[in-house]
């Protein structure tokens, strides 16, 4: 399977060749084999030795396309695919794999301050359109797009999670 | 004013890694220590760990940690004979010293009178000026006349800042680089403080660049008698915010310490001072040291301190409250090896700080020579979005400077916190940035040596490093837990299912 | 013998805390670490931390930790370019930095030579009594004939002891108390010796009675230097296991710290001593001070050393065996403060220290001002029965002796170790103890002071006081668990299951 | 319900008064009336405020007549009973609770290093039955009673876990 690790679009080719005895398998990355001993497996959490240094995975979320996991602390996302460089290259060519979302998405956890726009009018990708408060802190949420602003989906004095959707920009 | 009065049990009017702190001074003193917590705070660390720990209001501040009378009520309800402000909530604020005399109870730090003091810039200025303490070049206090302005810009030198007596945290701040700007300058600025607040009311202030924020560790006691416990550098900020403090500072030579800790003396003196303080000082790149003010209060960076004198800061001010003197004499204080601190902020430093709030599942607290951390954190503890986003503080001391900094970097790689964000990547950039290194620090640090960019690339160095493991990772995960999962519904127990010997 | 090489890679050959703390002194010399594990240490913490780590066998010693060949196989595969043996293990085996030096590899710590001299007793002390180092009053050597006993005997002075020369551990020794009975019990021991090992092998010592164990930490660089580095007094043991050590000793002031450890450091050179290590003596109630021997190896409580000193040992090791000089003068080091270390044993004190070992499903670590843990706990882990019961130094550090002793106190109360029993609540008892308290210590402290029976009472007056509480709990438990439970089955979510936060 | 606190044989009268909100629970001990407030509550671990003081409490053993548990760090041994008095009286009278138990418990987990005695013999208390080894002390483990050696349940070299049987005495 080829992987591609995110941020430093790096591309990797990784198998497995077989597992051993002793929760060992044996793995070919980017061409060279590599013994990797498994020290605990739990359902989202791993520790194992692979080429003599002890590596602490988690993993954050799994999906069949992209795996996001913290590795030695370090956040990584991982996209996999059997067939990825011929994906990626028509993902390019269509200019971007996602496309342009509607929902504007809270960062952070915290509290609706202020509601700075209005339903209805335009927005510039950058306008304020929340603010919100946590830890004394208070952190404006800009539009992620120029648009029309369909719907405020928060009230002032709200508690909002994060990744929840605060607006709509259509 | 001398009072004596031996303190049986103290209210800590506060919470989080500081509570925390004072409880553990309480417990070496044999005091009773007596906790508050919010709603929020029920599982809080600091409730754990107090002799006894009472339940205060609701989760916001205003409500809880802020509520003075509710305070000083539980503080009489459970028998306290005095109370411990911490630093931030009700520390700073001149009227709970007052409502705690009025109740009989020791407020454990400097007087109302010396709080007002120094809580308004101005007045403090003028006492200061008074007493020959240097101040930041400037007006005396508010210019409403253009010409005065002038007289007073051309008189400190340019560049002077132009500043709202009504702004605050950087707002209403305007630059001046000559005469000619300045008039136009004041115009618009006296016409938009008319408007937002039907005054006038502007200072001027020379513009210092580059300039390092070094304070002076106080404490006073109530026979008059003072000491300085040395400096601390605190030049490392992000908007106006202390991310790093260490002492000594690598531009402090014997010399300046004990000229300017006798200026810090002499400032603490100027205000009738009591307990412990700081006198917090802006340092120019030609050497020239000008107070702003005094922190009326323990520092959250006074560990640091803590760890180059032997002192301890919160045990010293429990004394000093109970009318004790102070039994060192300034000679007797020597400065032992170097202390750094790194403020652990629940904050991302790759997204603007934004704050990051939650449970923390697991979390490993680095620990071995020469590493201290105070910190409310523990394994299954929640990061509330209510209070500050201060987690913990992680100290590291050396012999000399090199020796702190190549610690305090191998215990930013100890220290692990799940769940939430945090400012550690960008101190681990710091600690190995060649301009921390050589000492070259100014408060524009951060910006002026791109320690941002520095960081992102070294979060994709580490990158690179682990891509490896995380195919590794995720090669493992597809080869065992899909199978260990059919194994494991067909029989209970699963060869992948390991536990933690190998045969 | 001056060698100089530049390390870049250590192999550790040891395990535990110990393991851990080389590694981070390797970090902090930016030198490669290389740890060994058994299968019973797969998950150890010295292997998660190590840069690299190599599987050496299974779990009993002999087939790993103490199996040299595989270790210095190893360390060549692995291109390490020296060894650190830490302490117990392959530390003070004489083979082993022999080994090492055949195959091109730096063995942190003595010469081959010099373990050879302080690992035989008899031929130490001869050597000691050449360098007019004081040593305990007795023979010279294995003595054969009844009537020359009986002369050396009326020298040293009655009580005497016997010592088959083949005993140990407190086997084959007889006391004492005149000559008739000197007589009487060399025929005794003698017939023992001859039935037992065909030979009768026996010497004469001085019976000394209420002594203190106190050492003295030395280093010696390859080019000559020696420096002592003040004493410890480790007095509290129970058979002759060291159980809390502390610097400075309450009875050696500073003409006598100044005066042992010049005598120290003549016993180091009279070994040709090289890296760090250990001169160790009882003193009599008298003040008269007798060496015992020297242990050849980086001991377990070092960091008390350290904490007093400001040094870092292990670095410090490193240097040496890189050839460099020691950069500091004996005048240059002041002891700062006192230290004490507990040594947190998986043990059962209420049950004559029965070893108690098994997965440790959580535990806190302490922190805070003074406080230093060395440890290879973390919640999850596996205390193993193969290895020796130290699972944790628990240290403190204060202006004076009061002040490390209430921080050590407070510390004590603040570990916790779930899962298995530790020797904890013994040193709760001593820190409490007014005879600890000022300072009346011997070896014999824990039967003379009866502190077993008091650390019954303590932990009866503990349950007393936590008997509402667990009343409270049981309450509690038949209240809302079951309650709980019912409800789980009906609703998923049930009011008794609850999260952080109440509303 | 009547409980005795072990060791230190105090006895406790305890009840449930009433729960209020707030997860809290009017209990009376010993007579006095204490608000118990619940801060978490696991199947075997409880957090909660006393009088105005923390407790955390681990339930090692939950019998109907006995309970195990670790309160702040130190463990306590509970007995509980309706008419515990009653219990206790009868007991003592009839010259202790439980009874000559006939197993040798071992209290320690260790590799069996000697079997000291043999099968079949006479014992008495105190003898050393067998030898265990842990963390590199030996540790003997001596008969807990006069008796005839019936058998012996370990082998040498064996791995025994504590509270295993080692011998049966009778």
């Amino acid at each position: 399977m080829e992987f591609k690790v995110g941020d430093i679009a790096q591309l990797l080719q990784g198998e497995v060749l077989r597992t051993t005895e002793n929760n060992s398998v044996l793995v070919k990355i980017a061409g060279k084999e590599h013994t990797v001993r498994l020290l605990k497996a739990g359902t989202n959490e791993f520790e194992f030795i692979l080429d003599n240094t002890f590596h602490h995975a988690k993993i954050l979320q799994s999906g069949s396309a992209e795996v996001r996991l913290v590795i030695d602390g370090q956040p990584l996302t991982v996209k996999k695919h059997s067939k990825l460089t011929e994906v990626l290259e028509k993902a390019s060519a269509l200019g971007g794999a996602g496309g342009g979302d509607r929902n504007l998405i809270s960062q952070i956890p915290g509290r609706v301050v202020n509601i700075s726009a209005k339903t209805g009018t335009e927005v510039k990708k950058g306008d304020v359109i929340v603010v919100l408060e946590s830890m004394k802190m208070q952190v404006a949420v800009k539009a992620h797009k120029d648009g029309n602003l369909k719907e405020i989906k928060v009230k002032q004095g709200a508690s909002v999670a994060r990744n929840d959707v605060l607006a709509v920009i259509e | 004013m001398a009072m004596s009065k031996k303190i049986i049990s103290i209210l800590i009017a506060n919470r989080g890694e500081i509570a925390l702190r004072i409880i553990r001074a309480c417990r070496e003193l044999g005091i009773k220590s007596i906790a508050i917590y919010s709603d929020e705070d029920v599982r809080a660390v600091h409730v754990k760990r107090a002799d006894e720990a009472y339940h205060i209001g609701p989760a916001p501040p205003a409500q809880s940690y802020l509520n003075m009378t509710k305070i000083v009520e539980t503080a009489k309800a459970a028998g306290a004979d005095a109370i411990h402000p911490g630093y931030g909530f009700l520390s700073e604020n001149e009227n709970f010293p007052e409502m705690c005399e009025k109740n009989g109870i020791i407020f454990i730090g400097p007087t109302a009178k010396a709080m007002e003091v120094t809580g308004d810039k101005m007045k403090c200025k003028a006492v200061m000026k008074k007493a020959q303490v240097p101040t930041v070049p400037g007006s005396d206090g508010i210019i409403e006349d253009v010409e005065k302005a002038a007289d007073v810009a051309n008189k400190a030198g340019y560049p002077v800042l132009l500043k709202s007596a009504f702004g605050g945290g950087g707002r209403g701040i305007r630059l001046a680089n000559s005469e000619k700007q300045l008039r136009q300058e004041f115009e618009m600025a006296s016409a938009e403080s008319r408007a937002a607040f039907g005054k006038a009311a502007l200072f001027v202030e020379k513009y210092l660049q580059r300039i390092r924020h070094i304070e002076f560790q106080l404490v006073r006691d109530s026979h008059g008698n003072s000491r300085h416990l040395f400096e601390r550098e605190c030049s490392i900020q992000r908007r106006h915010q202390k991310l790093i403090e260490m002492s000594p500072s690598p531009v402090v030579d014997q010399k300046t310490r004990e000229r300017i800790g006798e200026i810090a003396v002499r400032a603490a003196e100027a205000v009738d001072y009591l307990n412990a303080g700081t006198a917090e000082f802006l340092r120019d790149p030609e050497g020239n040291f000008y107070f702003i003010e005094i922190n009326s209060r323990l520092q959250v960076e006074h560990p640091v301190t803590e760890l180059v004198t032997g002192l301890d800061l919160v045990k010293l001010q429990v004394a000093i409250a109970q009318g004790e003197e102070i039994t060192f004499k300034q000679s007797d204080l020597k400065m032992n090896g170097c202390a750094i601190e790194c403020r652990i902020n629940a904050e991302d430093p790759f997204y603007e700080f934004a704050p990051s709030t939650g449970a923390v599942p697991s979390c490993n607290i680095p620990y071995g020579p020469g590493v201290r951390v105070d910190t409310y954190l523990y394994p299954g503890c929640t990061v509330s979005g209510y209070y500050d986003s201060l987690t913990a503080k992680l100290l590291a001391w050396g012999r000399n400077f090199d020796e702190a900094r190549v610690r305090m970097r191998n215990a930013l790689d100890e220290f692990t916190i799940e769940g939430i964000n945090t400012t550690i990547p960008l101190y681990r950039t710091i600690m190995d940035d060649p301009n921390f290194i050589k000492g070259d620090l100014s408060t524009d640090y951060l910006d002026r040596f791109k320690i941002f960019d520095k960081m992102n690339e070294d979060a994709k160095e580490r990158a690179k490093e682990k891509a490896s493991a995380a195919v590794a990772s995720i090669l493992l995960q597809s080869e065992f837990v899909k199978k260990a999962g059919a194994a494991q519904t067909a029989a209970k127990s699963s060869k992948w299912k390991m536990r933690g010997t190998s045969s």
